[in-house]
């Protein structure tokens, strides 16, 4: 079996500083893969590195074998990968349902019939069933920046799920979204994950929910991957509690 | 409150837009001592700096420095009263001489004609400064950049330093340099509010800890305790800690 | 050779006109994000605040120009800050290009309105005497243009270089939030750029009237070459404005006498689209390394 | 407001505007129709707003910035006076204006854009100049500052156009359906990426916009508007010279879609309609319509950012609210 | 909604009906170039013609009624101007006067002569009156008229065998441009260096300089006043010691002004000028200054002739009619005995191109000199 994201050997450095050092992992199909790792450790840097948004100084990444190392996030994206933004990424001024169908529309047939086709590309009940998945039915007509952060933050999950996408790869997902929302917000992506068989990456400073979600771990501190396994081996990992609290 | 409280935070609200990071924090950070701040990721720890020293207004609650009321205080305000703040990061001109960087903190100066003594001080102090002097400031290296940003605070003689992940991004000697200058102020009087990753090291120089989580104090207690605690690993590692019943 | 010689002496001394122009254009961006299309008025209108001095209210010559100078920092320096960038500081840049178009116009019509829609020539304070030198002939006038430009530059760059309030002025355009942190009064060091900007743009106007005359339409080139030298020098630096002011003074004329002269604008342009695509930081620019 | 409801007003104001002109004591309206004048100025604001539509599309809609619309209504309006004089048919002219001018936006975004965002604007600015010398300057093609006298207006089916009213209505059957053109391209899933582009341009990458085409798009679109109402300036003035596609008028164009409201769909309109017709209104003020021009459009900067479109929306939306 | 809107784009549509006119005046329209790159000339225009109108009024009028002038701004731009002539012309005037940009004649004259009113233009451009519009009218010589009389002074007088050529890149300068070249050719002079400006131009250094390496035995420059004046200081300052010959915008005495020193020795033809050795040309210089604190020039002259033009041909036509007054303004001669306004006897043939006495001057000592006088073309 291939994996469906393979990382290989992934370098980067700014200005002399080596951020990632040879960063090496697969991700399979229907995992939940969290990937942590104190302040400063990479993380994001690898993130940007696999979606395009850098271009890694050295080391490659495969999306179901295919290299697609240093593709722009638009033609990664429409080879099935998404993502989410570790900020809030909404469109402020289009409508909750307007969002959702932007989120897919390029997925569907080609720039003409986008043109001259439906108004909603086709995606409506793709719509819907977002909008009722995520509860979000009752805020579809209003603009996506009148909403609640919580509310946006579930809007943004829901845009990576409208184009179908097998992977999708999260950047903080729980940040800045109060404790109610975000049992809400974990609940709904594991239902994800076990009704269509989703496979996440995700990134995430909220210790407790990326034990609660994740699968596997996988710890970076400096660059490196110090600790892969599941979230309680993880835990009790010595070398961890070091990278977090220091020696 | 402890009474040889310098700094108080009672119930302090803030946040940016529609996100609110701190949720009611309250504590008091001791005088002539060095507190560390630790917490996971998005506890709010910066944001704290940054809402005492008045960069980020105060939605509700209270702030008390030195006795005052300076909840609603402007930056400015706060460096007259003798807080000083080292943000994470770079925060040097990189285009403006180490000298002239190093001046720069003295822009509050109340008495100018001191200006050119307290830097000459600095710079007795902290030898490597005069030795570059002349140099672009975005030619010193991390460390050095630090040293300086530390040094451009104290020109002020302030009573309380805020001073945010001094150690990220440096090599462990000059951490173990950093932290050994932040030991140095305590004995002269300074107390010292620091923002650190690296909780042990940190927790192992301090002499109180501030255990901060979803913008609210979890602990307060004396380093060594915390450093004890069981709890930490948990904290950071996940599983939370319940907010005191 | 001699002819070349002509040129370029020539081309310095306008060249130094422009960037007078460029540097506040430049300071203005670095420290509040303001592109202003109405710079070239700017530097149209202070000779007519010392021609209304002079011949509405009998004010004489020299005391003129200071008034005129004066006056321009208030117009052009505070009341540009307050009434036209206070309220849109916020908004984004191309609210701020908007509003700064609409003033150019405003600036022009009003001078044509309510002084003149003539040329008007502008006294001068140096002699028009000629002096020649292996068949190169300057004005001395020309020549002051030169030279007073210059030390207004030295002056400049010894302020934001030599002074504690020009460093603090530094600080705020590399840095606004760590000099807010330091105690430096950010607000008052913007509204000292548009002071200065205001007061370089009175100095170009009183240097370049004598020799071109004063009319409310001059400011239509002079803005446009502004704009292009502040952008091919770098936009962020005062030494790349003086480098590009100069550097399109000195091509104009070259390509005015071996290009063509029917095509000598587009030289130029052509330049700043070169810098654009290859280099667009500018000459002497460096990356605009701020994040958000 | 629904596609229904804005297809309805759409309709009224057409046939509102198609009897303008129209001398209507006849049928026993007590309306004696437009004049010659007012039906030029009339045809000029729909000229004026093509553009501006264009302008529109590029600045409210995708987020980008231009500073040579004029140059492309120039473009256009020199390519059909000077095909159509030779003979070709206006029809083709019309569209080789619009092709010419979208394969030009599409030569001047693609180098541009990929610096930063202001750049863009600062090519279209030089492209502005560039083209304007050219036009002054090729005297053998342009006619120079002497311009090109006695453009023909054109036959539509055989039926000729010479007269005013039958051109005003020529033009408007044009600026109708251009107008329906670009409400169906806003609606549609193109205009939900140019939205996407100007809001947030990483986020759409990431959602497989390919930012960079649906901005080349969005550019080339818009200047082809202004190449298709320069394509109709031409026979309306019957006469051009080069003054009227300079970089002033360029910024003119910003400055119309601005104060309209960028970004809402009549803005563009009413723009037009501020920037041709205002002067009309304030006659009485001679020269000084421009400082009042000025000074509106800086109120309008400061108070008003979302142009008058956006301020009358409001105002409803409180009233339609109480 | 809907009703709104509609209620919205009436009031919108409403406003393009200007007020009509006093009905017992009668209303002449002044379409010329109140701002943009010709609102100097406008300004001049604009006062010439205001102050004859005052003086008409007050002496009677024409036909016993008063004239009214309006002013519409062309903004230098010939799609405005032809919108504003549109709009002069629905109200059926007797008269147009204007535009005085060239271009912009060019682009109205067709609609006068289609609504048969006389217009009465500043425009120079030799191409204007050989359009077949029987309805033109010059105020000064077209450059049809004044380029061979230049092209004659430099081949019999300055017996020039190379000349230069410098001038302003836009209708007026480019015209002249063209004429004067042809007509030197037709003289077998040479053109040894042609060179382009801009109009608002500042710096001439390196037109002069090309100018200097062109080693003509005169220049013709053609540029308007401010550039003209701007010129000949950068070519006082190089040094450059051909004559430098030219028409009524090189040595008037606005140049004259703006130049100072530089300015003397200039040479050549001028169709118009206050400066003329002509008591009511002089007189009318002193009102105009005294009037509007500023010394007119060729256009302030142009304006002010325009109304004694309608005045004189509707008093011969004997009725204020558009089309009688064009067909009394054809072969018709003007003279300062009957009407003092008109300043120089002037004589308007079939094609509306106007003769009249012209001069040969030059600068001295910072005043224009009248040398010779050139009788009308046609006796």
């Amino acid at each position: 079996m291939t994996a469906l994201l393979e990382v290989r050997d992934i370098e980067k450095s700014f200005g002399g500083v080596q951020a990632v050092c040879g960063v090496s992992f697969d991700v399979h199909e229907g995992e939940i893969l969290g990937v942590i790792g104190p302040n400063g450790s990479g993380k994001s840097t690898l993130f940007n590195c696999i979606l395009g948004q850098l271009v890694p100084d050295r080391g490659t990444v495969r999306v179901n074998g295919r290299n697609v190392t240093a593709l722009r996030p638009s033609r990664l994206n429409r080879l099935g990968v998404s993502r989410t933004f570790q900020l809030l990424q909404v469109f402020p001024e289009l409508t909750v349902r307007e969002n959702l169908i932007l989120a897919g529309q390029e997925h569907r047939g080609s720039r003409l019939t986008r043109l001259f086709g439906a108004r909603d590309a086709g995606l409506g009940s793709e719509a819907d069933r977002m909008l009722d998945f995520f509860r979000l039915r009752r805020l579809e007509g209003e603009k996506a920046g009148s909403l609640s952060y919580g509310q946006q933050k579930l809007l943004d999950a829901a845009m990576a799920f409208m184009s179908g996408s097998r992977l999708v790869l999260l950047d903080e997902p729980a940040g800045g979204v109060n404790l109610t929302m975000l049992a809400d917000l974990r609940e709904r992506l594991e239902a994800i994950n076990r009704e269509t068989g989703v496979t996440f990456v995700v990134i995430e400073h909220n210790m407790e929910f990326v034990m609660a979600l994740c699968t596997r771990l996988i710890v970076l501190a400096e660059g490196r991957i110090i600790a892969e396994g599941a979230p309680a081996d993880v835990r009790r990992d010595p070398a961890v509690i070091e990278a977090y609290l220091g020696h | 409150m402890a009474p040889d409280a310098i700094l108080t935070l009672d119930s302090v609200v803030a946040g940016y837009g529609k996100m609110t990071i701190l949720n009611g924090v309250s504590a008091a950070i001791h005088r002539g001592a060095i507190t560390t701040v630790i917490g996971p990721n998005g506890a709010g720890k910066s944001t704290l700096f940054k809402t005492v020293f008045g960069l980020l207004g105060v939605r509700t609650g209270r702030v008390t420095f030195n006795g005052a009321d300076t909840t609603s205080f402007e930056p400015r305000r706060m460096l007259d009263a003798g807080v000083c703040y080292v943000p994470q990061g770079r925060n040097l001109f990189p285009e403006l001489s180490v000298r002239h960087n190093l001046e720069l903190g003295g822009v509050a100066l109340s008495d100018t004609s001191r200006l050119a003594g307290r830097m000459e001080e600095m710079m007795a102090r902290f030898p490597m400064l005069r030795e570059k002097a002349n140099a672009q400031a975005s030619t010193l290296s991390g460390g050095q950049q630090k040293l300086l940003e530390v040094a451009r605070g104290l020109l002020l003689e302030p009573k309380l330093m805020l001073i945010d992940e001094p150690s990220i991004g440096l090599s462990p000697l000059m951490v173990q340099e950093v932290f050994s200058i932040l030991k140095d102020l305590r004995s002269a009087g300074v107390s010292i509010l620091m923002i650190e990753q690296n909780a042990r090291q940190a927790l192992a120089i301090s002499d109180y800890g501030l255990v901060l989580e979803q913008g609210q104090t979890r602990i307060e207690d004396t380093a060594q305790n915390i450093l004890a605690d069981p709890r930490i690993a948990q904290l950071f590692l996940g599983g939370g800690l319940a907010p005191a019943a | 050779m001699t002819d070349f010689l002509q040129l370029l002496i020539s081309g310095l001394a306008t060249g130094a006109i422009y960037a007078l122009a460029a540097i506040g254009f430049t300071l203005l961006w670095q420290t509040s994000q303001t592109i202003n299309f109405a710079q070239g008025e700017f530097v149209m209108v202070p000779a007519f605040l010392a021609l209304i001095a002079m011949r509405w209210f009998g004010v004489p010559f020299v005391a003129s120009l200071v008034l005129a100078i004066l006056a321009s920092m208030l117009l052009l320096g505070v009341a540009f800050r307050y009434v036209v960038v206070g309220p849109l500081i916020r908004r984004g840049v191309l609210p701020l290009v908007i509003s700064t178009i609409a003033l150019s116009i405003l600036l022009k019509e009003s001078v044509k309105d309510f002084y003149s829609a003539e040329a008007q020539t502008f006294p001068t304070l140096l002699p028009d005497t000629l002096i020649t030198v292996a068949g190169v002939s300057v004005s001395l006038a020309q020549l002051g243009v030169l030279a007073v430009a210059l030390v207004t530059i030295v002056l400049l760059q010894w302020f934001l270089a030599g002074t504690r309030t020009g460093r603090q002025m530094q600080a705020t355009a590399q840095n606004p939030t760590v000099a807010r942190i330091l105690g430096v009064p950010v607000e008052r060091m913007i509204l000292y750029t548009f002071l200065i900007n205001a007061a370089l743009a009175a100095m170009a106007s009183l240097l370049v009237s004598p020799i071109y005359l004063a009319k409310f339409s001059n400011g239509e080139t002079l803005g446009l070459i502004a704009f292009v030298a502040a952008i091919v020098g770098g936009f962020n630096q005062v030494r790349g404005a003086i480098a590009g002011g100069l550097l399109i003074g000195v091509l104009d004329n070259l390509a005015a006498a071996y290009v063509s002269t029917a095509y000598r604008q587009a030289i130029p342009l052509i330049l700043l689209v070169l810098v654009i695509l290859f280099r667009p930081q500018g000459l002497l620019g460096r990356r605009e390394e701020r994040a958000v | 407001m629904s596609a229904r409801n804005s297809l309805l007003i759409g309709l009224a104001l057409l046939v509102l505007l198609a009897l303008a002109p129209v001398d209507l004591n006849d049928i026993g309206v007590p309306y004696p129709g437009l004049r010659r004048y007012g039906t030029y100025i009339l045809t000029l604001w729909l000229v004026t707003a093509i553009a501006a539509m264009g302008v529109n599309l590029i600045v409210g809609y995708a987020g980008q910035e231009t500073l040579a619309q004029a140059a492309f209504v120039g473009i256009g309006a020199y390519l059909t006076a000077i095909v159509t004089k030779a003979g070709v048919p206006f029809g083709v002219a019309f569209a080789a204006s619009g092709l010419l001018t979208f394969v030009i936006g599409i030569a001047l975004g693609f180098p541009a854009l990929r610096v930063q965002k202001h750049y863009l604007a600062f090519v279209t600015l030089a492209f502005s100049v560039l083209c304007w010398l050219v036009f002054r300057n090729e005297q053998w093609i342009t006619g120079g500052v002497m311009g090109i006298r006695d453009i023909e207006r054109p036959s539509f089916l055989g039926w000729p156009l010479r007269n005013h009213i039958r051109f005003y209505w020529f033009v408007l059957g044009i600026t109708s359906i251009m107008t329906f053109v670009l409400w169906w391209i806003v609606r549609s899933p193109w205009g939900r990426a140019f939205t996407a582009l100007r809001e947030n341009p990483l986020r759409a990458e990431s959602l497989g916009v390919d930012v960079r085409l649906y901005t080349l798009l969005a550019f080339a679109l818009g200047s082809a508007y202004g190449g298709m109402a320069g394509s109709l300036y031409a026979p309306l003035v019957e006469f051009i010279d080069p003054s009227p596609f300079a970089l002033g008028p360029s910024l003119l164009f910003m400055l119309m879609v601005v104060i309209g409201g960028s970004g809402t769909f009549l803005g563009p309109f009413v723009g037009a309609g501020i920037a041709v017709l205002l002067p009309e209104w304030l006659r009485a003020w001679e020269t000084w319509y421009l400082l009042i021009y000025a000074v509106l459009v800086m109120v309008m900067m400061a108070f008003f950012p979302s142009g008058i479109v956006g301020l009358a929306t409001r105002l409803l939306a409180r009233k339609a609210r109480s | 909604m809907l009703r709104k809107t509609l209620a919205l784009a009436g009031l919108a549509i409403g406003g393009l009906w200007a007020p009509a006119g006093f009905a017992q005046d009668i209303v002449i329209p002044n379409i010329i170039e109140l701002s943009g790159g010709g609102a100097t000339v406008g300004a001049m225009w604009k006062n010439g013609s205001s102050m004859a109108v005052e003086e008409i009024n007050a002496s009677g009028g024409i036909l016993g009624k008063k004239i009214k002038l309006e002013f519409i701004d062309t903004a230098s731009d010939p799609g405005k101007a032809r919108a504003a002539m549109q709009r002069a012309l629905d109200d059926k005037p007797v008269a147009i006067f204007g535009p005085i940009y060239s271009g912009s004649v060019s682009a109205t004259l067709k609609m006068t002569a289609d609504a048969e009113v006389p217009q009465v233009i500043g425009g120079e451009a030799g191409n204007l009156t050989a359009q077949g519009s029987k309805y033109i009218f010059r105020t000064s010589f077209g450059q049809n008229v004044s380029m061979p009389k230049i092209a004659n002074y430099l081949r019999d007088i300055v017996k020039a065998k190379n000349v230069a050529v410098v001038f302003v890149n836009n209708d007026f300068g480019k015209g002249g441009r063209d004429a004067i070249v042809k007509e030197l050719a037709a003289r077998d002079i040479k053109v040894v260096a042609d060179i382009s400006t801009e109009a608002g131009q500042a710096d001439f250094a390196a037109d002069v300089i090309k100018l200097k390496g062109a080693n003509a035995d005169a220049i013709f420059v053609y540029l308007n006043e401010e550039e003209s004046a701007r010129f000949l200081r950068e070519a006082r300052k190089q040094g450059l010691n051909k004559p430098l010959i030219g028409e009524t915008t090189l040595l008037g005495q606005k140049v004259i002004d703006l130049a100072g020193d530089a300015a003397n020795g200039v040479k050549g033809h001028v169709g118009l000028t206050v400066d003329a050795p002509v008591p009511a040309i002089q007189e009318f210089g002193k009102k105009y200054e005294a009037k509007y604190k500023t010394k007119p020039d060729h256009n302030g002259v142009k304006g002010y002739i325009a109304p004694y033009m309608i005045k004189a041909a509707a008093e011969k036509a004997g009725k204020l009619d558009g089309k009688a007054i064009a067909a009394a303004l054809r072969g018709m001669t003007i003279t300062p005995d009957k009407v003092p306004g008109i300043l120089i006897e002037a004589t308007w043939d079939d094609t509306g191109e106007i003769d009249r006495i012209s001069f040969l001057g030059e600068v001295k000592d910072g005043k224009q000199v009248i040398t010779e006088t050139l009788p009308k073309l046609k006796k």
